[in-house]
């Protein structure tokens, strides 16, 4: 295990994750930093929270035919199609290179029924070096004809509970924010046993190209990331952290230490970096210098201190 | 394209991060076509032939992702060194470079990516390049000069492009190659047709255990040579172009299908696992 | 009545939304066009397909406190609060202006109860010079504890009813993204007998300052709006245009040619141009232009040719 | 700040629209302060002090909207006419503006808003500039020289700034008034402390019949005016800030709350119903 070459780790940034204790509250999105390797050669990882790794089921998956991708107005829109090595092959493969580190794991898993949940996480439950699981309900169900489990109130619930059943390690569960009221969904997770929520996933976009009239992405639609959606991202992580009494760990258009601000400030007890990684390989890491920044800048001892102290609205 | 000074990886290493540098001259060479000259800090690495990449105009919020370029040239000086890269204006993000004036900043990440391999034993190497498609293959024709000269193989260069305008970077190959046949869409510069259609006549010089075929171009171009080389056996070397977000491998975003063992197929990385591909190993229709 | 100076409306661009015949399909979005007097002087009014107004109720109302708008990634948040003159003043003060022009108006309105909506309906019906109505049912409903109408397909329809019950004029109800499945209310407002649908309205979001630890709007949430969320709104839009009969306008981030033939191409019947006025005062007329130019470019006949002409893609 | 040249009213005129022109100069004047000249054509309105500009740099998509600066001197020259700006860096787009090369272009709509008005029997124009609140009263005091001779009030100009090296624009005022007193906060340079001390001390002076007050400056100091004219009757025009989206009176973004006759409030809009307000009339705490 490496040590932390540059003692940038002020004490001032621990957090405790529903059990799961961080050095700082700075992750990496899953999907946006693959399995740690691409990244190791920009950051040190043994200064990240944690790292969340792209979305594991039972088996590996191939993903959508391409196009993927397509840049939009300040974001992007993909349509990976949750390709996967699959969570053995994870296990094997990946997740000894991440052993090397002081760095938490946390796995985040998704499945096409429950039984698939389940499985995957008493796999993950076994394995040496995951520190917690994070569950992406935000796949749609094919036994359900496509709504996702996590639109549905009952079914996120369901979905928690079997994980919680079957594993030790702390839950996270992540929400989608193509829903209604993601605060009904937080509070429904909570109440079946979720440690922590993480929120938003990606919103659902899509984007034509007019000289073809074909959409630009293969599989029609995709998930909005990246800057445009951080108003939206920061709105729903200030609900639910007024609703629920697990911590939120706050996601969407985070690019700079700036937005990861915002979000602490909104009640969010941790934050996950997802698309800034793509546009500076080396954001996690700025992020985390930027934080450590302003609470010496404002002389706040400690950044549980910060969290969650919004003050001067008027709500209408 | 560089390393960040503030940290050190366990090996001594400072880590990598994107770098920022100046634009030294950013030159219209053909009606939409540019050379962006970089300098770069002498800490940098050298990229090799088919490597790229990410280009980000500095400072600003719009396009937010990076755009892939391939290397098309790299020189080391006194005191850093010159990177260009040749580009064609396709859309917004280009745009914005076509209008970066000399002395604006820019952000490089890099070099990525993998490489043309020409082993040691090639006695020919014929490029072919469909339009802005030269810019890899000018730089892996000034390679094969750079090596020994009794390893040297002999370079034969086919350029395709739409018009006598569109023909950018000549110069260059035909100081690196033995031979450049050049043809255009509307024959108003070499040989009027295809450059898979000239190409294809030379067939019988090409096909050997010599030879190698590295290609850059439209993917109408390399489907058309994948469907003239299934009776051939001659190695091809293609450079494939995806949209891409990290460039770095994690993100999945510009996965090309190419078969599997078992008859079907899977996605491979444009970034990491290429960009330069075995012609015959792709999947051009799914 | 002015006529058309310039002659630039070409036939081919004319449109039917819901028995309301347009000579175009570009419309301006309620709130971001004031009641017309303030882009007389940027835009011929003769030219656009119709003029939605700023949200109309009952009674006049002040709007929330400022701070009321602020800019985020690609987009802006508003919280206006839907400040108005009320619908007697509007009809006294305002309309008379716009009667001069050949542009049909289409009063947008709302209400805090379904009796408001029916009377604001009733009295637009009987104003001279009012050709349709758009039904904001995003707004929410204080008798039902802050509830949207829009958010709910049984409420949504109620609405529908009770302002089709009132008025002869074409109903388009406008629904609201900020919820699970944008389709389903489509449905329910179409059975309700609405002739058309718009959408989206804003997506709700907020942003902090975070040296003072404030939220950047006085109410703390407000709508984001501008070209941050044209792809959410570009993919409702094509998914309610695949499920409803009614005519679709398509709304949301449309800054120019390009993107409202987006919309259209994925089944929009018409679009409304909202916050690109506030970037380009003559951005409803270059639209306009560009709209023709590329009908003549690409040899399309008649716009209702291009309408939901969108192929080749492969939805997994 | 425009016409645009293919449509015409009815009346004849040609529809208005926000005008692109070139930078002529962009130039720092005080560690964050900048004026920047624009070249306008000869078909544009005239500016009345007090008005405003939204403006953009073009072809940027960020930031999305204008930004809202006041008018900070004109000229008609030859060929067309040149307008200034002074501005602060306050945030993304004041940064950008900075950026900005000569040559470069941006987009003007305006003048938008309303005026200053001094009518004929004012005998002293006191006004009062808090930091870069300076632009619309040095170009008011230029206007008020600009009239017939016998007619010209005397004009008194109290300028306030966090210290020395924020004091901008003096020279032109010095040049239109007949008298300018500065303070800093700092007491680096004139008075030590706020330009309302300053003001207050001359109270007697200026409650006259014949004098008014245009004041432009942080919220801070013009509430605290506010309060200083209580007890007074002097009249005192100010013009208000607040963010906008649309400039035009449209968006009712801008909204400030003024008194209703009712006791109560209302909004009205800085952008068409401002930016110049009675001072008396605005509610500064609800
Ligand atoms: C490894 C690699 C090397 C490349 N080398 C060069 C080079 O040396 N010179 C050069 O001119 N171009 C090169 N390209 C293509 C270049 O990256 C695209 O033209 C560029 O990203 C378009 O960006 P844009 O914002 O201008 O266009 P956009 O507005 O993003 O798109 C315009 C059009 O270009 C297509 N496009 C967008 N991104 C890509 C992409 N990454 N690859 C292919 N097509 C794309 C879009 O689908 C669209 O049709 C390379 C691409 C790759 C993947
Ligand atoms: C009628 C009018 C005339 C003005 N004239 C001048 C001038 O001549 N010179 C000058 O330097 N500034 C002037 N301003 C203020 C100027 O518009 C703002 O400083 C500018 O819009 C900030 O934009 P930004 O993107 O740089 O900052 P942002 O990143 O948008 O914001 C930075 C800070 O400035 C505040 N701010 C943003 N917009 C405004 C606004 N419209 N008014 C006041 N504060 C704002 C924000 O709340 C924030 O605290 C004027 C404003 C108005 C309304
Ligand atoms: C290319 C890409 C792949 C992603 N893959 C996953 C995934 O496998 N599992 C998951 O829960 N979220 C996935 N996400 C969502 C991100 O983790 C994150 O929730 C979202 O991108 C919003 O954050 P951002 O705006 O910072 O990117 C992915 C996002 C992107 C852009
Ligand atoms: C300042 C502002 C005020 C608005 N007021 C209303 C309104 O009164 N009624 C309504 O239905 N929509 C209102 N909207 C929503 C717009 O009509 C439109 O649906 C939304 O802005 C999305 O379109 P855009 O991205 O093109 O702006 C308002 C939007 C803005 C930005
Ligand atoms: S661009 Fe991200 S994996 Fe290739
Ligand atoms: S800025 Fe739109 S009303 Fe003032």
């Amino acid at each position: 295990m490496r040590t932390n070459p540059v003692g940038t780790v002020t004490p001032r940034l621990g957090v405790d994750i529903g059990g799961l204790i961080l050095k700082n509250p700075v992750m990496t999105a899953s999907g946006t930093f693959g399995y740690g390797e691409e990244y190791a050669a920009y950051n040190d990882l043994n200064r990240l929270g944690a790292i969340i790794v792209k979305g594991l089921s039972l088996e590996s998956r191939p993903g959508n035919p391409p196009p993927r991708i397509m840049e939009t107005a300040s974001g992007m829109l993909n349509a990976i199609g949750l390709e996967n090595v699959g969570v053995r092959d994870f296990i094997r493969e990946k997740l000894p290179f991440l052993r090397q580190f002081d760095l938490p794991v946390i796995a985040n898993i998704f499945g096409e029924t429950l039984d698939e949940y389940q499985k995957v996480a008493e796999i993950l439950n076994r394995a040496k070096g995951v520190h917690a699981l994070e569950v992406n309900i935000s796949c749609p169900n094919v036994k359900k004809g496509g709504i996702a489990f996590g639109a549905d109130p009952d079914m996120a619930a369901e979905v928690t509970r079997k994980v919680k059943g079957a594993v030790d390690l702390p839950v996270i569960v992540k929400l989608t924010p193509n829903v209604t009221d993601v605060a009904v969904i937080a509070e429904s997770v909570e109440a079946a046993g979720a440690n922590a929520v993480s929120l938003i996933n990606t919103i659902t976009g899509m984007s034509i190209d007019v000289e073809r009239r074909v959409p630009h992405l293969k599989n029609v639609t995709g998930g909005l990331s990246g800057p445009a959606i951080k108003p939206i991202a920061l709105r729903m992580v200030w609900q639910v952290a007024r609703r629920v009494k697990v911590p939120v760990i706050g996601i969407g258009g985070i690019m700079n230490a700036n937005d990861a601000l915002e979000f602490l400030i909104a009640g969010a007890r941790a934050i996950q970096i997802g698309t800034a990684s793509f546009v500076n390989p080396r954001a996690v890491s700025d992020i985390l210098d930027g934080l450590a920044a302003y609470l010496a800048r404002h002389d706040i001892s400690h950044i549980n201190n910060l969290i969650g102290t919004l003050t001067g609205g008027e709500e209408c | 394209m560089g390393k960040s000074g503030s940290e050190r990886m366990p090996c001594g290493e400072p880590y990598r991060s994107a770098v920022s540098c100046r634009v030294m001259e950013n030159r219209r060479v053909a009606e939409g076509y540019f050379i962006m000259s970089l300098g770069l800090p002498a800490a940098c690495d050298t990229p090799l032939p088919g490597q790229f990449v990410m280009l980000r105009a500095k400072g600003v919020q719009a396009p937010l992702l990076g755009r892939p370029l391939s290397v098309y040239a790299f020189k080391r000086g006194e005191k850093g060194a010159t990177l260009e890269v040749l580009y064609k204006v396709a859309g917004t993000g280009t745009l914005l470079f076509s209008g970066l004036p000399d002395g604006g900043d820019v952000e490089v990440l890099g070099p990525l990516g993998g490489r043309f391999e020409i082993s040691p034993g090639v006695k020919n190497v014929i490029l072919v390049a469909g339009g802005v498609g030269v810019a890899p293959l000018s730089f892996l024709a000034s390679h094969c000069r750079g090596d020994r000269a009794d390893a040297r193989p002999r370079i034969t260069c086919y350029v395709g492009a739409g018009s006598a305008d569109a023909l950018v970077g000549l110069d260059r190959l035909e100081a690196s190659c033995s031979d450049v046949r050049i043809c255009t869409d509307d024959g108003s510069c070499g040989h009027h047709g295809l450059v898979t259609d000239l190409l294809e006549k030379d067939f019988n010089l090409l096909d050997s255990r010599d030879s190698v075929i590295c290609a850059c171009g439209p993917s109408a171009m390399l489907k058309r040579m994948a469907e003239l080389l299934e009776k051939h056996t001659v190695a091809c070397q293609i450079s494939m172009e995806e949209r891409m977000a990290c460039g770095l491998g994690a993100c999945l975003g510009c996965a090309v299908a190419v078969k599997a063992g078992d008859g079907g197929f899977r996605y491979r990385r444009v970034c990491k696992d290429g960009p330069i591909f075995d012609l015959r190993e792709l999947i051009w229709e799914r």
